[in-house]
């Protein structure tokens, strides 16, 4: 059974038709609606695997389908789907991955009055996600690539009735806008320079070879369409919106903010990969290799489960960019894949352990679920141990070790290779630290006391993403790489990284090590003894815990400037008219903290911050508007005489 | 020329006095002479027909309508003198106005205009009639319904709802008059 | 210099527009601001009349027929402007331009 | 020269089929519909009026000869008859918001000034010389002078009218006067007349004055920066009906207008272009920043969205300048869109006035559950205000944006102006997703919990309003083919 180009829409139209049934259903129809959204998202799974087979008759060729959106008499834009390898085996795991992640949610959402809308809101992310994956076009990427993040928007803040939750929404929305409008400005400037936006279209496309070789300075386009990956794929220094989406259920957590999302923006760069030049890549390599590192040292300190794992998200992603900067995005591929079953199968295991402890996330509050929920730990076990790079049976060690195979035959520095080196210890240790905490031990809070195993529909997924994390380190091993072939027929396996292989063994031993030894040895007695880390070194400790502190580093930093400058513009706003000066001032600050983005500690708290001050200006406003009329005539005499000087000064001729 | 400077002296005199006076009943009266004064700038123009026009609209209706507008709006009570603000703000209006006035003499000096003084042209009733009637005649058309909407819109906005709902147009027929509706209907 | 006749009736009209301005500006009286942009577009039919009595073709007559038209809008602005002005009254028993601020910020 | 009459006739029959509407409307309250409940009053005169904007319609389409008529007066070409259709279809969804929403009295007068300001705006997108243009101009600003001041049991609605009136006929005063200069420096009043005048002339200060003279009245129109201060208080006080019109039709035809003033008045022949296009950047950038700031303060819905029309302006300005070379596809595509979703926005509010008041953002609690309908339609016209894919809005500014950086690449001033919008876009976002967490998260004021009825006209006429945006929004070429 084979799926013809043609028809690739009705991946994603499947799901879209789910909201939309969804949306229509009465109030309480929750049966309805997840039934649809899961027979929807089976279908296109079926299809999805159609495509793949299609695509694997030849893996080289990009089949397109394209057709005109509207003519503008200057040129037409146009728009039109793509298959490859690539786009089929995203789809076959967005649909697997969405399919039992959907499944588990009719289990842990059972009891939430508002399931049904819940369900809607998950069909259309998976829409939105699955019509990214087959875009042809950049266009339909970005609507689509804005549509997921709206969807992301709504299922973060679905328990609005939570501050936190709203809050997260609204800061993962923001901050993922401002790399978007990177990726718009990428978009429109590659626009200007080709005429088009479609990828592939016989010959015409902007990735094919005749219109790259005539592509001038494609640097600033490249690192402009990556600024929209860093803030989907919360990429350093954009991640802080990552972590706090964890308020958002715990599927949404599992589904978007660890398997999909995250991965559109290392999707995104491995599709445009041709466009990178080898300058951009120099960036994002460094920027995985920070994120990687940062990541992973802040979840070391970390009591929150979710956010735990989030920071090792985080951390992962950063691996994939640092696989993308090094030239080798098939191994980012390769990890993102992977990784999207066992931190789906981690972050389930997580709600698993939340919906039985009832919505207890502290791990210190946890402890001994290892009898009643045999299960859950089972699995939760064989994820950790893929996460942390367990050797040969686990696919996470294959695509790690793909990853840091091409780090270290990078060409341009060997940084980034030890980072991810020093990350791999990291990884081991924390997830050490955390199923040691959870699962280990006696229970220490009411909630993991009376823990009990959960339904099927929750375990049963469970054990089948287990299964695959298992059988998915096959399909990519130095010894047959069949992934790497499928997705870049050029691809050359290198052998010889026995050395390599045996090196990173011996420090996933040692981070393993170091965990059991801290935490495994001696149990955690009470939910507020000390953390064994926090003991040897207490203030490195507090201050990962603190998340390396931005917030305070913002205050003692950003926050006096912004005060001299509101001192300032307050001063001349007292005898320059109106709040125009102050507008000006604090837009230039504005522009500013935008342009400051590297700046790290200035970015957390510094969002609210700067819309704080924005407002502030636009009261200023608000209050020189006075209802006068007199005033009001006076602006147009008034805004008459500048003109009049403007353009006579300006030289308008 | 001299008539002409006559003229706008006359003229500019009156409407700057008409804006100065606290009593509203003699600028209204000033305004029209400064009215008048512009009908004449049109005689002296040439233009017999606008200057007959002028004076029926203007001297005739609007400022008939001006005063009963003034008469109807009398406070209660007489008005406190000189609120704190004014005399700030009649200096911004100065200024302000001085600017425009600026700009404008600046830009009429500077600019090359035809500086001919040739005969004044005269344009007979007739004439007039014809172009109204011939090439304007879509500007006729629309006037029309400018006036009517004007007339009607005039009515709802001046008119008392004293009465119950289901109360129109026609129940404000009979009321004293003092809107300006029906001054607004002859002016073309 | 000298000026044309045409500049001075140009000047003259300027003139009448920025007294008519400053009245809008200035007074207090919703009434005589009113009456302000009445003169102002007083002061472009003197433009009209006078372009027309110094321009390049004076038999089309064009001017004198849109200052014709002018006046007749003139005449609706005003009756729609005092139906206004009546309109304040109502609610706020005086007619002082500065005290209808209900609407700001 | 011999007047054809049946021409004129042929180029007015929209504009009269709407005027005798509104007198037939007027006569027939008056005779038939005294004895009536307000009620039926308002349905009849919605009927006949709506049969008369169909009529107009259908006169237009059967106008549809390009070129100029009856002796260069008026234009006819694709952007009047495109402006003519938009103009009457957000006309008619106005029209159709009335019955049950409108609590004012005197319903057949206020559908007969409806009628007489679609008149007026129909003929501004067809005025090919200064007299038409001016007097066209003053028939819609009149309509809308009366309309906004229509709701006499507030004082905000009087307040509201006096403030337009004197705004507009301050910067009527500005365009008659500069009207009077082109036609001193040009010594014609017709625009075709005026491009090749011009282009024989050099500068002089006085063009300059003139020009600027006519973009302030513009500016008026458009509300853009400095010229906005009137726009925040009209939308607050006049009744929720006329201020759809306001911000809608007028709009649309406001733009079309200036833009045909500007572009074969004083376009690329007359060699005037780039001291307006500066006149018109300036403007553009000023309205862009302070709109959007500015919203972000406001407590008050429609002040909000007054200060969303002036940011939206500036965006509109850019469609101006990009249009002497790329054609007015773009601009009109823009205004119409953002007119249907400011129409449906204030159609919205007026339902729920109808139910108690609608003008803080509080007032929007709860709307989720008092009433679907309203909160689902009003999801669709602020998604659209806001530029969000797959609806009309967002296609909008994208062709505007990419228009603009063709014109001047990505570093010249539009451009420039762009790139701003674009950032400006994202806080602009956030306001708007403020007035949709109103609607759909916050829990409603205790008292006011009670569900909204929503009368079978309105409920049509904002679903059509968002099916439109939808439509539009994902097959623009349909549209587009209209203009170009």
């Amino acid at each position: 059974m084979s799926l013809s180009v043609q028809l690739l829409w009705l991946i994603p139209a499947l799901p879209l038709l789910a909201a939309v049934v969804g949306t229509l259903a009465p109030r309480g129809e929750f049966k309805l609606s997840a039934s649809t959204a899961i027979a929807a998202l089976t279908l296109s799974f079926l299809l999805s695997c159609g495509a793949l087979i299609t695509a694997l008759a030849d893996p080289s060729a990009h089949l397109t389908s394209n057709f005109t959106w509207f003519d503008l008499g200057h040129g037409a834009v146009r728009l039109g789907w793509l298959l490859d390898p690539l786009t089929a085996l995203m789809c076959v795991m967005v649909t697997f991955v969405g399919l039992l992640i959907f499944v588990f949610s009719t289990g842990y959402m059972r009891d939430d009055a508002n399931a049904k809308q819940f369900f809607c809101f998950l069909s259309l992310f998976a829409a939105a996600m699955l019509g990214l994956i087959i875009a042809n076009s950049l266009l339909l990427l970005f609507v689509c690539w804005e549509l997921v993040g709206l969807a992301s928007y709504l299922l973060i803040g679905f328990w609005f009735h939570k501050p936190e939750a709203a809050a997260a929404a609204k800061k993962a929305f923001i901050t993922t806008r401002i790399g978007d409008l990177g990726l718009l400005l990428g978009l429109l400037w590659l626009y200007d320079s080709t005429g088009t936006l479609l990828l592939y279209d016989e010959g015409q496309g902007v990735l094919d070879p005749v219109v790259l070789a005539g592509l001038g300075g494609s640097t600033a386009i490249g690192l402009l369409i990556f600024c929209g990956a860093v803030g989907k794929s919360g990429q350093f220094p954009l991640h802080v919106w990552l972590p706090d989406a964890m308020e958002g259920p715990t599927p949404v957590s599992a589904l978007i903010h660890a398997a999909t999302m995250v991965a559109a923006g290392v999707f995104l760069m491995a599709r445009v990969f041709p466009l990178l030049t080898p300058d951009a890549l120099i960036v994002i390599a460094f920027t995985g290799a920070i994120t990687a590192l940062l990541g992973a040292l802040i979840a070391c300190a970390q009591s929150d489960l979710k956010r735990i794992l989030a920071f090792s998200t985080v951390s992962q992603l950063g691996y994939m960019m640092l696989a993308i900067g090094v030239g080798s995005w098939v191994a980012a591929i390769f990890h993102l894949l992977t990784h999207a079953f066992f931190k789906a199968l981690l972050f389930l295991g997580a709600g698993s352990v939340i919906h039985a402890a009832h919505h207890e996330q502290d791990i210190r509050a946890l402890g001994g679920l290892r009898g009643p929920m045999k299960t859950t730990f089972v699995t939760f076990a064989i994820g950790m141990m893929a996460l942390a790079g367990v050797p040969f049976l686990f696919s996470g060690f294959w695509s790690k070790e793909a990853v840091l195979h091409a780090a270290h035959g990078w060409g341009f520095s060997q940084i980034p290779f030890y980072a991810g080196l020093v990350a791999v210890v990291l990884t081991a240790f924390y997830m050490t630290r955390l199923v040691a905490e959870v699962f280990f031990g006696h229970p220490r809070g009411n909630g993991a006391a009376h823990a009990h195993e959960n339904t099927a529909a929750m375990t049963l997924p469970l054990g089948l993403l287990a299964a695959c994390t298992i059988l998915l380190g096959a399909i990519g091993t130095p010894w047959w790489p069949w992934l790497q072939r499928t997705l870049d027929p050029e691809f050359l396996s290198e052998p010889g990284g026995a050395g390599l292989m045996a090196t990173s063994i011996v420090l996933v031993a040692l981070g393993l090590g170091a965990g059991w030894a801290l935490y495994g040895r001696k149990l955690r007695q009470k939910s507020a003894a000390a953390d064994p880390l926090a003991v040897i070194a207490p203030r490195a400790f507090a201050f990962l815990a603190a998340r390396m502190k931005f917030d305070k580093l913002y205050a003692a930093t950003f926050g006096r400037l912004s005060d001299t400058l509101a001192a300032c513009a307050d001063a001349l706003d007292r005898h320059v008219w109106d709040g125009v000066v102050r507008l000006l001032a604090r837009l230039g600050r504005f522009t500013g903290l935008v342009n400051r983005e590297a700046d790290e500690e200035g970015l957390n708290a510094g969002f609210d911050a700067t819309s704080e001050s924005i407002r502030a200006t636009a009261k200023a406003y608000s209050r020189a508007h006075t209802g006068d009329a007199h005033g009001y005539l006076l602006m147009i005499a008034f805004g008459f005489v500048v003109l009049v000087f403007a353009v006579l000064v300006g030289g308008g001729r | 020329m001299m008539a002409l400077i006559l003229i706008a002296l006359v003229t500019l005199a009156s409407a700057a006095a008409a804006m100065l006076l606290r009593n509203l009943i003699h600028s209204a009266l000033l305004l029209t002479a400064s009215w008048a004064g512009l009908a004449a700038f049109y005689l002296w123009a040439g233009a017999e027909f606008v200057a007959f026009a002028q004076v029926l609209v203007y001297v005739g209706a609007i400022s008939m309508v001006v005063l009963f507008a003034v008469l109807l709006t009398r406070p209660p009570q007489p008005m406190p003198v000189t609120p704190p603000n004014t005399l700030g703000r009649a200096l911004v209006a100065l200024i302000t106005g001085g600017a425009v006035l600026g700009v404008f003499i600046g830009a009429i000096v500077s600019s090359p205009l035809p500086a001919t003084a040739a005969p004044a042209p005269t344009v007979s009733v007739k004439q007039l009639g014809l172009e109204l009637a011939g090439r304007h005649a879509g500007a006729l058309l629309i006037v029309g319904a400018l006036l009517t909407v004007a007339l009607l819109g005039a009515v709802v906005l001046a008119a008392t709802d004293r009465e119950p709902v289901g109360a129109s147009l026609d129940d404000v027929r009979g009321r004293p008059p003092g809107t300006p509706l029906q001054k607004s209907g002859d002016a073309p | 210099m000298s000026l044309s006749s045409l500049q001075l009736c140009l000047l003259f009209s300027s003139a009448l527009f920025c007294l008519g301005l400053m009245a809008a500006l200035s007074r207090s009286n919703t009434i005589l601001v009113l009456l302000g942009v009445e003169l102002m577009l007083n002061a472009a039919n003197v433009n009209f009349i006078a372009f027309w009595r110094y321009g390049p073709n004076p038999e089309a007559a064009t001017g004198v027929v849109f200052v014709l038209f002018a006046i007749a809008v003139a005449a609706a602005e005003a009756a729609v402007g005092l139906a206004l002005v009546i309109a304040i009254y109502r609610h706020q028993k005086n007619i002082r331009l500065q005290e209808a601020t209900r609407l700001k910020g | 020269m011999k007047p054809n009459y049946t021409e004129l006739f042929a180029a007015l029959s929209p504009e009269a089929a709407l005027i005798v509407g509104a007198l037939l409307v007027v006569v027939l309250d008056l005779t038939l519909g005294r004895k009536k409940i307000a009620e039926a009053r308002w349905h009849a005169a919605v009927r006949i009026a709506l049969l008369a904007v169909g009529l107009a319609g259908c006169f237009t389409f059967a106008s549809g000869r390009p070129g100029a008529e009856f002796g260069g007066a008026f234009m006819l070409d694709a952007l009047a008859q495109a402006t003519r259709y938009s103009v009457l279809v957000l006309a008619a969804l106005s029209l159709a918001l009335l019955p049950g929403t409108a609590r004012m009295r005197h319903p057949a007068e206020f559908v007969a000034v409806v009628l007489f300001a679609t008149a007026g705006f129909s003929v501004m997108a067809t005025a090919q010389n200064l007299l038409i243009a001016f007097l066209a101009l003053e028939l819609a600003s009149l309509s809308l002078y009366v309309l906004a001041g229509f709701d006499k049991t507030r004082p905000e609605s009087a307040e509201a009218a006096l403030k337009y009136f004197l705004f507009g006929g301050v910067s009527a005063a500005f365009l008659l006067f500069g009207f009077s200069l082109l036609y001193g420096l040009t010594g014609s009043i017709e625009l075709n007349v005026i491009a090749r005048e011009l282009g024989a002339q050099a500068a002089s200060p006085l063009l300059v004055v003139a020009l600027v003279m006519v973009l302030v009245a513009f500016g008026f129109k458009a509300a853009a920066v400095p010229f906005h201060l009137w726009a925040p208080d009209v939308y607050q006080g006049a009744p929720a009906p006329a201020a759809a019109l306001i911000a809608s039709a007028s709009k649309v035809a406001g733009f079309t207008f200036f833009a045909r003033l500007l572009w074969s008045g004083t376009g690329a022949s007359s060699g005037q272009a780039p001291a307006w296009m500066l006149t018109l950047a300036i403007l553009a950038g000023a309205s862009l920043l302070l709109g959007n700031v500015a919203a972000l303060a406001q407590r008050n819905l429609r002040r909000l969205l007054a200060y969303s029309a002036i940011a939206h302006a500036g965006i509109m300005l850019l469609g101006v300048m990009t249009g002497t070379r790329f054609g007015p596809g773009a601009l009109l595509y823009y205004t119409f869109t953002y007119g249907l979703a400011t129409v449906g926005t204030f159609g919205v509010i007026a339902i729920i006035e109808r139910a108690g008041r609608c003008q803080d953002l509080d007032d929007l609690a709860g709307l989720y559950r008092r009433s679907p309908l309203l909160a689902g339609c009003l999801l669709m016209f602020v998604l659209s205000l806001a530029g969000i894919p797959p609806l009309a809005g967002f296609f909008g500014k994208f062709l505007l944006f990419s228009q603009a950086l063709r014109l001047t690449g990505l570093t010249g001033p539009a451009g420039w102006l762009a790139i701003a919008a674009i950032a400006l876009s994202a806080v602009a976002l956030y306001y708007y997703l403020i007035v949709l967490k109103r609607a759909f998260v916050t829990p409603a004021v205790a008292g006011t919990e009670a569900r909204i009825a929503v009368p079978l006209k309105p409920a049509l006429a904002l679903l059509l309003a968002a099916a439109l945006l939808l439509a539009l929004g994902v097959f623009p070429s349909s549209a587009l083919r209209l203009v170009t």
